[in-house]
């Protein structure tokens, strides 16, 4: 009986590359990975967004009325309502003067009980410390 | 001797990403080492069967090969993302698998170390 | 001669263009190059803006990444693919990619 | 009423690069204009028949093959570089075209205006 | 009888992505453009590198050796086999510390006559402005 | 932590590697990241090379761009895909790439 615990650090701007979006997908196929492994067995994901990735938790993005694709807020939607850990950078965020009242903070309306944390990159960096791998997108 | 896991996201045939996790899992398994590697995204472009070898693309598909036959490689592309690219089980190269995103996650399980190449 | 410059990246190509002069210079911020002209960085906008009168952004693709026209610098004109084709054909000789 | 010539070099299934010409394309061809639509590198991705929709993928398949149906519209893939990538003739979308880089220079030569999207 | 001017501009770091390389491949097919075109009829491509695209113009470049790859360098060459008009932008060099001993100025080895002509950035402007399309990779 | 970096990039990722903190910090240059090791802009070199005493940079990826290690930064050693190999297992416990 073990868990192990993995950390995807989104870095990069939403659509341009695929890299925040698989990188989140990824961090949700966590759920199903006991099929693959022993009774007891466990991988934990969490996902912190730093720098310019905080641009992909920026709510009512419209992808999916001008281009017939999946928002990244969908999908991070996804990882709140499966009670994952959702870290995003908080001196990015005053960086960039985005306020919480701009980003995707919950998935109440889909039944979603964990709400998205605002952290100093100080708590980011304990994370990066105490998982098993690291995993940057 | 331990296990690598590399997970390649979207590496483009034609950069040297692609190549660099190929001859990085090459040289691990010529250590000794056993290597898991995942294609997702874009870099799923190399599990396509019939890539023609020419001078300006680097040909990755022999090292593959040769690596599946020392047992110590196993490569797998995710399902999903072969075929939103149009690239079904028939197109899929010898011996590589296709599978759902959590077979990487459960080889991150027992890897000693993983390479995560997510964004270029 | 008249240049419209379609700017997708947010992160390179700044040091191009700068460079770049032309008689008329337009820039069709894009993809990714909608961020020049909806965000600011430690309360700077991006001097990008400073380069030219003639500033579009393609509202299909600000929208895509959760801003509106609300979050638009002043200097910077939304506009749809469909006025895209008309800059393209009708005011620019040129067109370049960064 | 123009002609404009588009070269997609390098941009991604899944980024949103591709889509921008495909539906600049689009825009242009619903005005009168016509287009031409060179696929270079990995922009021959969007060659490959068979690709499945899914919601995570832009689909631009069925855009394309609405535009040819126009006759404003002409696509044609780089034969080297959609070889290289292990997709053949039989691999090509229905009125997708292939043929040697020359095709794209020879359009750019009556083109009003060519956008070439080089890199990314 | 017209000949059509295009000017690709190489902008890009080699090898990361393909663009210098397809930039320089499409450039040199238009040397057999006439079987689509007119008696008379042409199309003149020349080359610019400038800002981090200068590195596409190092030689010694031993990408086949590593990685069984043609070198950008090996394309260059064949531009200037074909005589076709190369410039690279002594600023950027400048800005580098790039020596022009340090650079293929010349397909001598292979018959080639033409030499990379080392200018300022004003005459890649020029070019910019006398030709009919731009394009830039 | 001990955490190695594999840089790939020159133009991007700076911002993030910088603030990274790890009780021993390694960085590789594989790909264009070989740039941060063998040039210098305006005389100055890339201001990574400060950010820990240790640098490697992959021979095969140097001389694929035309640089020898006659053109590396003194702080950098030159190391090969079978040194990378030791590099992960040995010497970090936890590899990222930028």
């Amino acid at each position: 009986m073990a868990t192990r615990k993995l950390l995807f650090v989104v870095r990069a701007l939403p659509y341009k590359t695929e890299a925040s979006r698989l990188g989140l997908t990824h961090a949700i196929s966590s759920q199903s990975v006991e099929i693959y492994l022993k009774d007891g067995d466990l991988v934990e994901a969490s996902i912190a967004f730093i720098g310019d990735g905080v641009m992909n938790c920026l709510k009512n993005q419209q992808a999916m009325k001008h281009y017939g694709l999946t928002s990244i807020e969908g999908h991070m939607k996804n990882t709140l309502l499966l009670d994952m850990k959702v870290m995003v950078c908080k001196e990015d965020l005053d960086k960039f003067g985005i306020k919480e009242d701009a980003l995707l903070m919950d998935a109440e309306d889909i039944g979603g009980e964990t709400n998205t944390q605002i952290v100093p990159y100080s708590e980011i960096q304990k994370e990066m410390e105490s998982v098993d791998h690291l995993l940057f997108c | 001797m331990g296990k690598l896991t590399i997970g390649c996201f979207s590496s483009l045939v034609g950069s040297l990403s692609l190549d660099f996790s190929v001859k990085l899992a090459e040289a691990a398994v010529k250590k000794g080492h056993t290597v898991d590697y995942w294609m997702s995204g874009n870099a799923t472009m190399m599990s396509k069967k019939g890539q023609r070898a020419f001078k300006d693309y680097s040909a990755l598909a022999k090292t593959v090969q040769e690596l599946i036959a020392t047992g110590k490689f196993q490569i797998t592309a995710c399902e999903a993302c072969a075929e939103a690219r149009g690239y079904h089980k028939e197109d899929t190269i010898e011996g590589a698998r296709r599978f759902s995103m959590d077979w990487y996650l459960a080889s991150a399980f027992d890897a000693d170390r993983v390479l995560h190449i997510g964004g270029d | 001669m008249k240049l419209g410059v379609i700017m997708s990246d947010y992160r390179t190509g700044e040091d191009v263009l700068k460079r770049l002069s032309a008689e008329k210079l337009g820039i069709i911020f894009v993809g990714n190059g909608v961020y020049h002209a909806a965000t600011k960085e430690a309360g700077k906008t991006s001097s990008i803006l400073e380069k030219t009168g003639n500033l579009y952004v393609l509202t299909e693709d600000l929208e895509s990444r959760g801003f509106t026209s609300a979050n638009l610098d002043s200097r910077v004109k939304a506009v749809t693919y469909s006025d895209v084709v008309d800059l393209i054909f009708n005011d620019y000789e040129k067109i370049v990619w960064l």
